[in-house]
């Protein structure tokens, strides 16, 4: 068991360009079923082993994928998840960074009414180490294993993954949520996934400065939590008022500082790290009670 | 990106929102030209990127225009937060009975904009957003729908706007939701939104932020791009494709990753260091990458060591060594380095760097440790 | 029983203009739960009786109505619906005629996933004889009893009404669902209501030229029809390619004319009245087989 | 409301869909000069509200100016389907390699725009859609999201549009559905689209029909309206607040509600006659609203007698009778009125109609009956 992907998942990559062909490779390499690209008149030829279609529609009903993955350049990123929505994918990782905000609000609105998970913009993937790796992540820092991972960032995923993995503590599946103002899937709502599924023993949660995800998530845990978890909030040093990067972490009045999330995390039993490497200790201190 | 106030209600007046007459002016003659040509009271408003003018003294009243050139004379020139002053707005004085908000921008937690309203205007509106919540009413508009007539009639109630103003106020807020849309913005605020003694509505001051993201679709508001001495650095390196922002410490930082740039920063805090920057180099760096965001860090005088955190994904280990190194042959850095590379072909990286003039650490904490251990170290000459 | 209105149905008026006021006053004379109007600057007064609001939601909130007639001028109707929605209304009803087809477009999106219905507009509104009225229609022409009735006509409602009255067959509910090109609840969908209220014996079905609602009103009756159905089509003498009035009958090519229409009935076992005056006795007919 | 060809390519220029270049004429001389300001070949086309015209005569090619002002000589004055051509619209011809269709309209089934591309063009697509289906792409776009790029590049794979055309007539499409929401069109319609030798795209021919129901925020389309002499009465009925056909019968039949009045004119055919009208005169008929309403049908020389079939609601039958008897007592009607009242106060109506010199019945049948066995009588003097 995991969330979002495993061996059942059929990947359909959307932007078939030097990056996406890069990774559709890697992918394959690590075993995640690549069935189809989209590559507008390309339709029925292949390139790199990877079959072509015009659209996305003409995709899934040749291929029955269900997830697929979106490198197309930012100005037409929007386009690319609509299409994916409209063709029925269970589950859109959209890798490209830079969108509009108004973009993402409308396919945030009309993600609303569908069945498809959106995880992204601007994330490294999912990745449920062993099955299936929907992403950009150097696949050697991962391996399976019942620690459910979900964070705003992208480097800062692998490094944790990385130290995860070095003390034995396997992942059921990781999501790098994104880090953008609006993303698919949000902090919160990847938390649930993961305190719902029985394969994930503790849940790590990487956040950021800025927004009220992680305050939401702590909440969440407080009221429904199952299993332990332990949490990293990026940017504790970070004064205040100053825009650190695309990461969308601005930090105005009360709302989103790094003493907000620490104290939501706190005031849910969470433990927090002070430094990544802090993590893995104590994530096994939370399995031991 | 920010606009003035005086672009942002041009904005407005296009949108068919009331603004009062004004003139921009960039010297105590134009400025005492256009108090003349708009023949009545009006306030020389200094034109910067930074809240607070007020106070400041970046905006006088001026009954004449002999008295709107001496304000100009006083206000051009002026530093406000670091920024100077090389434009006025004269714009005709408001009769002012009261003063409204009205503001636009993202709500993250909802994923759809906010449209907030307050007959508390003139005022810092997250003050109030603290201390007041109750008075100021929000509303969500759908992003597929815009602001829709009875959406902004709801507001004008639960705002508690009296009726002269009602339907004024609450067709302002569509109109200002179109310019919100119109313009990709990420803030639009007219605060305050004054009631005039007749009863009228006015745009009292005009904020808006558009959204970086979107200004390859917006190339009108492009151009009105002002980049001042403070932002330059910052400026120098987004053209790279970097994000930049200049702190007050000494250790450089460079890594790939906002996230791990924030952690590295706040790694160096906890050695008891202080980071001199934040410098994110994006996906993919390679030599000429490395080279650029070695320079931008330096050009910081205060920076007295750099750390360079990578943590390799679709970034290579290899590539940045090799950048690293090249770095080092042709423009030998002025303080030391100390590297931490993992990841995708880092322990390659590693190899390469390993006879280098540089400090190679394997984690973050022990890289940190040795960027704050060698930033206190007296200078090398 | 009845489909859509009964007992408990509690209106509010969305606009009490001339003609709003008129008729809040006769459906209240009719028994119908009229508790309260929206007339924005003036709520917490009340006219000819009727408590006054100044938004929906305030209206919803005071008077826990289930249900709103919308007589807003055409320019405002949209905004009006879109209100009534937003308010969570379980039933509107919009007399409203001259609403631009885009701003109709708009309102069927949303209700596309909203809990909403809405029957209109340009309709005379539905009635559940002896329970509640909540339209334009002279109540005095209606009698309680198992006739489920389904007009895309106003004043022809009213006379096939009268006939079937005259002729001792009462209805269950009269559903106006109104002429436009574009409406809330299309004749099929209201006649699956019917089909589907235990309290309705008959459905009698009166459909005009132009459109295809009556042949899928046919077809679903063919394919799950659970009782007796009688069928009339307005419009069966007019010369093809000529606009019949505001009903958006237009006739143009092989779809929609009356031709198609009867001969769908017809293939479903449904008989078609040649005049208004024969649907009483067809009904009596199919009632006795 | 139906535009003109050339007003219609103008509303697509605007956004952006290549047009031939053309001008107006409403002489042969305009013509003449037309075709020699655009310097090549020349289509001179009638700019009539009907279709088929080009099997009418309505258009010619013209090699040169003077064949150009032959052409419009010969087209300027002609009767089409009964309108008389007054304008000509010439414009430069196309270099035709193919023709495609590409429409958008409203698909009631489905409750959204219908966008319909097809590489069958310059043929009735009323036609391909009976006849060969398949050769019609279709697609529905979201009112609230507009014709997004991938469903128009879909319609292009499906509609089988080749490579060197795909991209643009995607674009095409895109911008055709702007001009479909921005001008509140129930029809757009690009029929045929050329694909030039060259490989570019022109729009040959354009229709645009607006919504009426929309035309009070189309006031720029609004003033583009032109009446033909056939519309004129119904035109005028329009302005009354009727709805209003010409038909060929000699029963003139007034009615209050669209499907009413439509099973009136189904009543008097059953009852062997023919109606001479569709009049609805809508809701809330009062003295003058009757006045005017049999003022129309009479005007209609072919009606031999008059079938007045109210049903109250908002309608009051008194109301209607006092209407009745004020136009008998003022301008006594040429010919016999059958009425027949129901509804709201149709019993006062009835009484005060006891008198009167006219027929009154109870039923719609009946009253039918009367109105055609009075058409038949021999004309009254």
């Amino acid at each position: 068991m995991s969330v979002l992907l495993d061996r059942n998942t059929r990947v359909v990559v959307q932007g078939l360009g030097r990056e996406g062909s890069f990774h559709a490779a890697r992918m394959k390499e690590y075993g995640t079923k690549v069935v189809g690209a989209t590559k507008p008149g390309k339709g029925g030829t292949t390139q790199e082993g990877v079959p072509l279609f015009d659209t996305m529609a003409q995709a899934v009903d040749a291929t029955d994928a269900n997830t697929s993955i979106v490198f197309v350049p930012a100005p037409f990123a929007m386009d690319a998840m609509l299409e994916a929505i409209d063709a029925g994918i269970d589950l859109v990782i959209a890798i490209t960074e830079g969108i509009p905000v108004a973009d993402m609000l409308k396919v945030a609105a009309v993600l609303e009414t569908s069945g498809t998970t959106l995880v992204g913009p601007n994330g490294p993937g999912a990745i449920t180490p062993g099955q299936a790796k929907v992403g950009i992540m150097p696949a050697e820092n991962f391996s399976p294993g019942g620690i459910g991972f979900v964070s705003r960032s992208g480097t800062l995923t692998y490094e944790i993954a990385d130290l995860l993995t070095r003390a034995g503590l396997g992942q059921s599946t990781c999501i790098g949520v994104g880090g953008d103002p609006v993303v698919g899937l949000p902090t919160p709502d990847a938390v649930r996934l993961l305190n719902e599924d029985p394969a994930t023993e503790a849940i790590v949660i990487v956040g950021e400065i800025g927004g009220s995800a992680e305050e939401h998530a702590a909440e969440y845990l407080r009221a429904e939590g199952k299993k332990p978890a332990v949490a990293f909030i990026a940017g504790r040093s970070a004064p205040p008022g100053k825009r650190m990067g695309h990461a969308g972490a601005i930090v105005s009045g009360n709302q989103g500082t790094a003493e907000s999330k620490v104290r939501a995390f706190e005031e849910a039993g969470i433990p927090v790290a002070n430094a990544p490497s802090e993590i893995p200790d104590l994530v096994k201190q939370a399995l031991r009670r | 990106m920010k606009l003035h106030e005086y672009q942002a209600k041009q904005l407005l007046a296009r949108a068919g929102i009331p603004i009062p007459d004004g003139r921009l002016a960039t010297t105590a003659d134009e400025a005492e030209r256009a108090a003349r040509a708009i023949g009545a009271s009006v306030a020389v408003k200094a034109q910067v990127h930074v809240g607070g003018r007020g106070k400041a003294g970046g905006i006088r009243i001026a009954k004449t225009p002999a008295e709107a050139r001496d304000a100009a004379k006083a206000i051009l020139g002026l530093e406000i937060k670091g920024l100077r002053v090389e434009k006025v707005y004269v714009e005709r004085a408001a009769d002012v009975d009261r003063e409204l908000y009205l503001g636009i921008t993202l709500d993250r937690d909802r994923r759809r904009p906010v449209v907030m309203l307050s007959t508390v205007g003139g005022m810092d509106i997250e003050q109030v957003a603290a201390t007041d919540p109750d008075k100021i009413a929000r509303g969500w508009p759908s992003p597929l729908l815009g602001l829709l007539p009875f959406e902004a009639r709801a507001l004008a109630f639960e705002a508690g706007v009296p009726e002269p103003q009602r339907d004024a106020v609450a067709d302002i807020a569509r109109k200002l939701f179109t310019v919100y849309v119109q313009t990709d913005a990420s803030l639009v605020e007219i605060n305050p939104l004054f009631v005039q003694k007749d009863r009228s509505l006015l745009a009292g001051d005009a904020k808006l932020d558009v959204d970086d993201n979107a200004l390859y679709r917006q190339p009108e508001l492009a151009k009105l791009k002002e980049i001042s001495r403070d932002e330059e650095a910052e400026e120098k390196a987004r053209a790279l494709g970097f994000s930049y922002v200049q702190l007050d410490g000494d250790v450089g930082i460079i890594g790939n990753g906002a996230g791990l740039v924030m952690s590295t920063l706040d790694a160096v805090k906890l050695a008891g260091g202080r980071a001199a920057n934040f410098l994110d180099v994006g996906g993919g760096a390679k030599e000429e990458v490395v080279r650029n965001a070695l320079e931008i860090v330096l050009a910081n005088p205060r920076v007295r060591s750099v750390l360079i955190n990578i943590f390799g994904g679709i970034t290579r280990g290899d590539e940045v060594a090799k950048g690293i190194l090249a770095v080092i042959a042709t423009h030998p850095p002025r303080v030391p380095l100390v590297i931490r590379l993992s990841g995708t072909e880092a322990e390659a990286g590693r190899k390469l760097l390993a006879s280098a003039p540089l400090e190679s650490r394997e984690t973050m904490d022990d890289a940190a440790k040795e960027a704050v251990r060698l930033a206190k170290e007296p200078v090398r000459v």
